[in-house]
């Protein structure tokens, strides 16, 4: 058993024994287990703010490693972590937005909240709505090209993004050198309309430019989901069959099922990156199943910006007072190829780094560029 | 070998039973009457299992027992035989007699469907069909149904220690006239089987077939009637308490109609497959009653007239004009063609509206203005109907579902006057009711003849036909085969059953 | 006395759950931010009044988030040819294609399970391809011009809360004054009684069909201005809320039963229990299982079983 | 249904047999054996849901729990399996049987929900998918369980004449799932209470006792969609059963199974995830955007519905 997993069965015992008693003692009994708990004293020991995270959904580890990265903010700041309240939207941008203005009705519009708005027309009411209410936001991922924190005002400290165009283009280097600079390609794709599915596929293209003799054979989206990356690879081997010479995957859950296909076929040795350097693909790119990923330390990320948020709202800095590339700027990424994948994996996964909350842009990658 | 002491059934503060006292010994037929409401579905109910007795002793064989579901009822030798027939279209035959008991025929966990196929024919035999098991119940016949139902029960003697107890819940009320001689014979020829219980709006059909009759009226058995000395008369006045003109059909009160050129004519007419080559003709005033048998496309010919079946050869004109051409119910109803179907509660009425909205549904366009409904005069409309046709509701705004049959019927009536039909069609008007509802239906069908409207009549029995009808039409196969004038000539059922047969 | 509390039982659910989280935490019930709560529920509101149409006459509308999703994605891409013809013309498509969805079930008997989903296909790839696959963005003038009104408040009042307040009552004026609303009545209590009466029954159900596309697009529409863009994705996770809302309220899927009040309680319930994880501070890995769980009770509540006799 | 024929129940299989020639005509590689081993295995789980959903549509009810059912057995599948020691020599077949008792208490609880208390079934399985993927939040905390066992994933990797075993056992359970449809008691009831629930308990069908069965049947084939969805990607996580549910409902209707009810089988629900995976495979093979497949998607399956309802038996439809 993998210490991931064990991990997490220590982790949930008590929540699934908790789950096995609401079972056993019949639905009513488990159908508000909050509703009698005590209030827990909100707002006080954190400057008078809220904390929140809004994010997606607890379906993959991306975003649990996100909501650690919270969590270990508010730890640092010397309160339990679950002061730290979880927005999750389930991929809905309504439900999104009509979270965090009900967080900030409850708290009085003290909340100082991260947030990824899960589709980027939806960053926009989100920030009007916490500006609206007094609170703090930082933002990740998801927001229009039209929208700035610095036209918001100081309510929207920051805006975190990964360059997905760069790290990807670097993976495709790799995957384009480890095929000898020849043959196809095949690109699965995420939820096309996402920037990340964007960016990450512009990124093979640019690596593409430069290679003339690799053909980028098809582009098919898999909706960021392991299953229809299986089915949907097991149909290109049908098109294309020994013309793939290299498959380019948008995130790692993807590459799970093109890796399964392939396993399928018995077919081994055909290189593939992905992205997000989950624990599960660093553990494939050590056993030579995976080429490479791409590590966008999400546990940072999460934390940083929730960090920016709360401080903002705390006074500890001024945003309008910070330059631009303060308030726009890219996370890190670090390719993670077999040659160090030992290495990164003690590193970041087996023992989390302890970070400086208050670097606030040590880690930072640049101010965010627009096409 | 089946006998109730005392038994008492209540729903809520209703007494639906009050100490009923009934026995019914093997080789014999009893009959069970009763208005509707007075108790007989509860009092079967509680024989087959499906409610149980709040106080009394129900003895089998002398011995003391009670049935705690249907199951456990047919366990013990309690068959019935459902007024809705009871056999699923889906299903072949042979798994239609054997529901619910194909345990006995499991071997592994599967069930062997060979032998069950000839379990099948034996006791399809004992009915008299040969017919093959593997077949579906939808494309059988009505009266194929009914015996294979009768087969059904009949197949409980291999299962029940004892005799069987059989109840026979208004068999005859989907048969015609011939099939339920057929029936009848059947019955009798199995009566050293089994014991019987009939239970029948018509009284006539009791009468004949019973050998003792027990009048049910309000929850208590009023009266025990041996066969020689059963009357009509004196039955019918047990059910309702007082004494009625069983002339209920009387002949005097039909005025004759003037003469004038047809409101509908319907001239060698045929729809494939249900009938062909019909023509009648329909005066304003007149009553014109379609007779046959049970699929001979009596029905068929209203909804051709209606618009819902379209006409393969010939034409229908209405009121003279052979330009107006009736392609839809829509059309139908905008030419002031009225259509009261048979399944009252599936095409009459709608359950979940109220009685205004009944009687408002099939002229909405009068209510309304730029699309919105001008509810107070909607309401008005309503009770001035429900005044006039004399409908028994607490109030115009009450859900249908909650009326009884009868004034159901009279407020599907109420929807077709009130637009100013000048023809309407009535399938079985007074289907399921009990006699007091039937003669509210009979006055108001000769109130519309004299008010000057056509009507079309597809009768529940022949005294129906010979008493309200000014002409009656015999269909058979889908052809008309007789004519009558009844104010020309005095027509005996007996006409009507050998031009039918 | 009964049968009122019967009839009235969403209301009760309703109000019981109010009461509830506003005991754990009293900040629920500030008015102000119930107002906002209720306010920001309004395209999901006006997407379930919608399906209430479908549900009303015993199918249902699989397509309502495709239509949204490509709703933001025209809207977006034409508020600034159309200006605010943008809202009828929307209404206009969504209703086209709800209606193509009803002609498909009554023209070719195809169960408007199947018929609406394969139209939320349709429209999906619609939407990814007239976006190109982008998220898209109006133009922020054109759209505070027209449409800056419905995003702020008069009073404390949050505007939507009008908007949805007369898209409720023209959805009322429909059900109740309406011959449609009748002859949507008379078709889902009675569908063959509906025939035998002269109604033009597939007429009614294409109109059925269309309502429900419609209001899914003014939904969308609704939805695009309040974030000022659009994406082929971004009303998802709309539609099994909208049915949810449509089914708690009280309007179970037999048909003929229930309406757009019952709709508009059922939104309100299932807006109450998604913000009651936030106020009861419910796990964040037990908040779906709690949802479903309370959905079951609530659901236990509010239908009147009186009124079903089989259970299917 | 056993002696009966009628050209519109053929009709299925002519779409799939049309879809075939049509895809191959484009794109030869398409009718080959690998490709048709690949669609196979896409189809297998999936074929499983589609089966299990069928009894409950056959019976005139509907359920949508399967997405919940799916990823909670499969999930609990893996857990076992890496409890028992983690390959399946040691143990971990108990994790097959935990699963598929699990599949079928839930389902069980899931009817039992929906039949004791009265609740349509359309909202109690919802709601009860809803708690199903909860459940499987809540055991994995998000994350994914990985099974790494060889011979556990000789289900994908071993083939037999160029099929995969993953698609024997699917077969298994097909022909096991034609079986209880037609020479089960429980498999006859469906029909019975589908064709005419009042009357089938009129004559003694016990409908509440069937009506459970019927969903814990459901749920034990939902497991076993778990389990090979677990053994086709060697992973489960609480995504695991996303999109089986519309899809599974709409194969079942492409295939023949009437909506609303007692018409149609497991038979016809094999020809639905036949033609629905056909269309999803063909529909790259052939290379077709990406954008505009669920469009196309939708559409072939309108015209499949449309070829394949018999509409002279039919009143009216909702």
């Amino acid at each position: 058993m993998s210490t991931f997993i064990k991990d997490f069965i220590e982790r949930e015992k008590i929540s699934r024994r908790n789950f096995l008693f609401a079972s056993a003692a019949g639905i009513s009994a488990s159908a508000l287990p909050g509703l009698f708990a005590p209030s827990s004293a909100l707002a006080h020991g954190h400057g008078g703010y809220a904390l929140a995270w809004s994010y997606r959904d607890r379906a993959s580890a991306y975003w649990n490693a996100i909501v650690s990265g919270g969590e270990a903010y508010v730890e640092s700041l010397g309160l339990d972590k679950s002061e730290m309240v979880n927005l999750i939207n389930e991929a809905s941008s309504e439900k999104s937005l009509a979270d965090i203005k009900a967080f900030l009705a409850k708290n009085n519009g003290m909340g100082a909240i991260a947030c990824d708005a899960n589709d980027s027309p939806n960053a926009r009411p989100v920030v009007e709505a916490v500006r609206d209410a007094g609170g703090f936001i930082s933002t990740i991922w998801n927001k229009t090209d039209d929208l700035h924190p610095w036209d918001i005002g100081d309510s929207y400290v920051a805006h975190l993004s990964w360059s997905g165009e760069k790290p990807s283009e670097d993976a495709a280097r790799l995957l384009i050198d480890k095929m000898g600079g020849e043959g196809g390609i095949v690109h699965i794709g995420g939820i096309p309309a996402n920037i990340p599915a964007i960016e990450r596929l512009d990124g093979l293209k640019n690596a593409l430019n430069d290679n003339p003799n690799v053909e980028l054979l098809d582009v098919q989206s898999a909706d960021w989901d392991t299953t229809k990356a299986a089915d949907v690879m097991a149909s290109l081997l049908t098109r294309y069959g020994d013309e793939i010479k290299g498959v380019h995957c948008a995130n790692d859950n993807m590459a799970y099922g093109v890796i399964e296909a392939l396993k399928a076929e018995g077919i081994t040795g055909m290189p593939i990156t992905a992205f997000d350097g989950n624990p599960e693909a660093v553990d494939l790119v050590m056993g030579g199943d995976l080429l490479a990923t791409v590590f966008t330390n999400p546990h940072w990320g999460g934390g940083i910006a929730l960090a920016l948020a709360h401080q903002a709202a705390t006074g500890a800095f001024v945003p309008s007072e910070e330059p631009n590339e303060h308030r726009e700027f890219y996370g890190p990424s670090i390719l993670v190829t077999p040659d160090d994948a030992a290495e990164f994996k003690k590193t970041y996964l087996e023992s989390t780094p302890t970070y400086d909350w208050t670097d606030r842009w040590g880690l930072s990658a640049g101010q965010i560029q627009y096409k | 070998m089946l006998e109730f002491q005392n038994v008492s059934k209540e729903f809520g503060p209703v007494k639906a039973l009050a100490n009923i006292n009934f026995k019914v010994a093997k080789g014999e037929i009893v009959g069970l009457v009763g208005e509707n409401g007075a108790g007989k579905s509860t009092l079967m109910k509680i024989i087959f299992g499906a409610y149980q007795a709040d106080s009394g002793i129900i003895l089998i064989d002398g011995r003391k027992t009670r049935f705690s579901s249907p199951r456990d009822a047919m366990s013990k030798g309690i068959g019935m035989v459902f007024q809705e027939q009871s056999l699923i279209g889906n299903l072949s035959i042979m798994e239609n007699l054997f529901l619910g008991r194909e345990r006995e025929f499991q071997k592994c966990g599967l069930i062997d469907f060979k032998k069950m196929a000839e379990a099948s024919r034996y006791q399809l035999a004992k009915v008299g069909l040969d017919i093959d098991p593997y077949m579906e119940t939808a494309r059988l016949s009505f009266s194929q149904r009914q015996l294979i139902e009768l087969a059904k029960v009949l197949a409980l003697e291999e299962r029940s220690s004892g005799d069987l107890v059989i109840l026979l819940d208004e068999p005859t009320s989907v048969l015609s006239e011939d099939e339920v001689t057929l029936l009848f014979e059947l019955v009798n020829n199995l009566r050293e089987r089994a014991a019987f219980i009939f239970v029948s709006h018509r009284l006539d059909e009791v009468i004949r077939l019973s050998d003792r009759i027990y009048v049910l009226k309000d929850g208590e058995l009023v009266d025990e009637v041996a066969r020689e000395k059963a009357v009509a008369s004196h039955i019918q006045s047990k059910m309702v308490g007082r004494e009625i003109d069983t002339e209920y059909y009387k002949q005097d009160d039909r005025l004759p109609f003037a003469p004038s050129p047809p409101l509908l004519s319907v001239q060698n007419a045929s729809v494939r497959g249900r009938f062909e080559k019909i023509s009648l003709d329909l005066h304003a005033g007149e009553v014109l009653c379609l007779v046959g048998t049970e699929g001979s496309g009596r029905e068929a010919v209203l909804r051709a007239v209606f618009g819902m079946h379209k006409i393969d050869n010939g034409r229908i004109v209405y009121f003279g004009n052979e330009f107006l051409k009736i392609r839809s119910p829509n059309a139908a109803v905008e030419n002031d063609v009225g259509y009261m179907p048979r399944e009252r509660k599936i095409e009459g009425i709608f359950a979940s509206m109220n009685v205004a909205e009944n009687i408002t549904s099939c002229q909405l366009p009068a209510y309304a203005r730029y699309g919105l409904l001008n509810k107070a005069m909607e309401l008005g409309l309503a009770d001035e109907w429900i005044k006039r046709l004399s409908v028994k509701t607490p109030s115009a705004r009450t859900d249908c579902n909650r009326l009884s049959g009868g004034n159901q019927q009279k407020v599907v009536l109420a929807k077709w006057r009130s637009t100013g039909s000048k023809i309407i069609m009535l399938d079985h008007p007074t289907r399921g009711l009990d006699i007091g509802a039937k003669e509210d239906v009979y006055s108001m069908i000769r109130e519309m003849s004299s008010a000057g409207i056509g009507l079309l009549l597809i009768p529940d029995t022949f005294e129906e036909a010979i008493g309200l009808g000014h002409n009656i039409v015999v269909i058979k196969d889908g052809r008309t085969v007789e004519r009558f004038d009844c104010l020309k000539q005095k027509v005996t059922p007996f006409d009507l059953v050998s031009a039918m047969t | 006395m009964r049968d009122i509390l019967k009839s009235n039982y969403h209301w009760v659910t309703l109000f019981v759950l109010v009461i509830l989280v506003g005991l754990v935490d009293s900040n629920f019930w500030n008015v102000k931010s119930l107002l906002i709560l209720i306010g920001d529920i309004v395209p999901l509101f006006i997407m379930a009044l919608g399906l209430t149409f479908a549900i009303y006459i015993g199918g249902i509308d699989l397509s309502a988030q495709s239509m949204a999703n490509m709703i933001t994605v025209i809207a977006s891409l034409y508020l600034a040819s159309l200006g605010l013809w943008i809202v009828p013309m929307c209404f206009l498509v969504g209703a086209a294609l709800g209606g193509l969805s009803g002609l498909i079930t009554t023209r070719f008997l195809v169960p408007s399970f199947i018929s609406t989903l394969a139209i939320g296909g349709v429209c999906y790839s619609l939407a990814q391809w007239l976006s190109g696959n982008r998220a898209l963005y109006m133009d922020s003038e054109i759209r505070d011009a027209l449409f800056g009104w419905m995003l702020s408040s008069t009073g404390i009042v949050p505007n939507t809360i009008f908007v949805g307040a007369a898209v409720f009552a023209g959805a009322l004026l429909i059900e109740r004054r309406s011959t449609l609303g009748r002859r949507l009545k008379a078709v889902g209590s009675a569908e063959l009684a509906a025939v035998a009466s002269g109604m033009r029954v597939s007429r009614i159900k294409v109109m059925a069909f269309a309502l429900s596309g419609g209001l899914a697009a003014l939904a969308g529409v609704i939805f695009a201005i309040k974030l000022s863009g659009g994406a082929p994705s971004i009303a998802n996770g709309f539609l099994l809320p909208a049915i949810v809302a449509v089914l708690v309220g009280g309007t179970p899927l037999t048909g003929g039963v229930g309406g757009v009040v019952n709709t508009l309680v059922g939104t309100m319930i299932v807006a109450v229990i998604r913000s009651s994880m936030l106020y009861l501070e419910v796990e964040a890995t037990h908040q779906q299982m709690v949802f479903g769980i309370v959905l079951i009770i609530a659901i236990v509540f509010t239908i009147d079983r009186s009124k079903l006799s089989i259970v299917k | 249904m056993f002696r009966n024929f009628d050209i519109k129940s053929l009709m299925p299989i002519i779409v799939l047999i049309v879809l075939v020639v049509f895809f191959t005509a484009i794109n030869p590689n398409f009718f080959s054996l690998r490709n048709f081993a690949r669609i196979a295995i896409a189809a297998s789980p999936f074929l499983m849901v589609a089966i299990g959903v069928t009894f409950i549509i056959v019976m005139g009810s509907i359920d949508l729990s399967m997405e919940g059912t799916v990823s909670l057995s499969a999930v609990i599948f893996c857990f076992a399996f890496l409890y028992f020691g983690g390959t399946l020599a040691s143990g971990g077949w108990i994790a097959l049987f935990a699963a598929m008792c699990f599949g079928m208490f839930y389902g069980a609880l899931n009817g039992f929900i929906h039949a004791k208390l009265l609740i349509p079934s359309f909202m109690s399985s919802l709601a009860m998918g809803f708690v199903g993927i909860g459940a499987t939040v809540l055991l994995t905390g998000g994350g994914i369980v990985r099974i790494d066992d060889d011979v556990f994933r000789m289900l994908l990797t071993y083939r037999v004449q160029g099929f995969p075993l993953m698609v024997y056992v699917a077969a298994f359970f097909l022909i096991a799932g034609l079986l209880i449809q037609k020479k089960t008691i429980l498999g006859r009831n469906l029909y019975a209470i589908g064709g005419a629930e009042d009357l089938a308990s009129a004559s003694g069908v016990p409908v509440l006792k069937t009506r459970i069965m019927a969903f814990a049947l459901a749920g034990f084939y939902y497991s076993l969609a778990g389990i090979l969805q677990v053994a086709k990607l060697g992973q489960a996580e609480s995504v695991t059963g996303a999109n089986l549910m519309f899809l599974s409902i709409t194969a079942a209707v492409v295939g023949g199974v009437a909506l609303w009810g007692a018409i149609g089988g497991v038979f016809n629900a094999l020809i639905g995830v036949l033609i629905v995976t056909v269309i999803n495979n063909g529909m790259v093979v052939i290379g077709l955007p990406d954008y505009i497949q669920d469009g196309v998607l939708g559409a072939l399956v309108i015209v499949a519905v449309i070829l394949s309802t018999n509409r002279s038996t039919v009143k009216f439809v909702k």
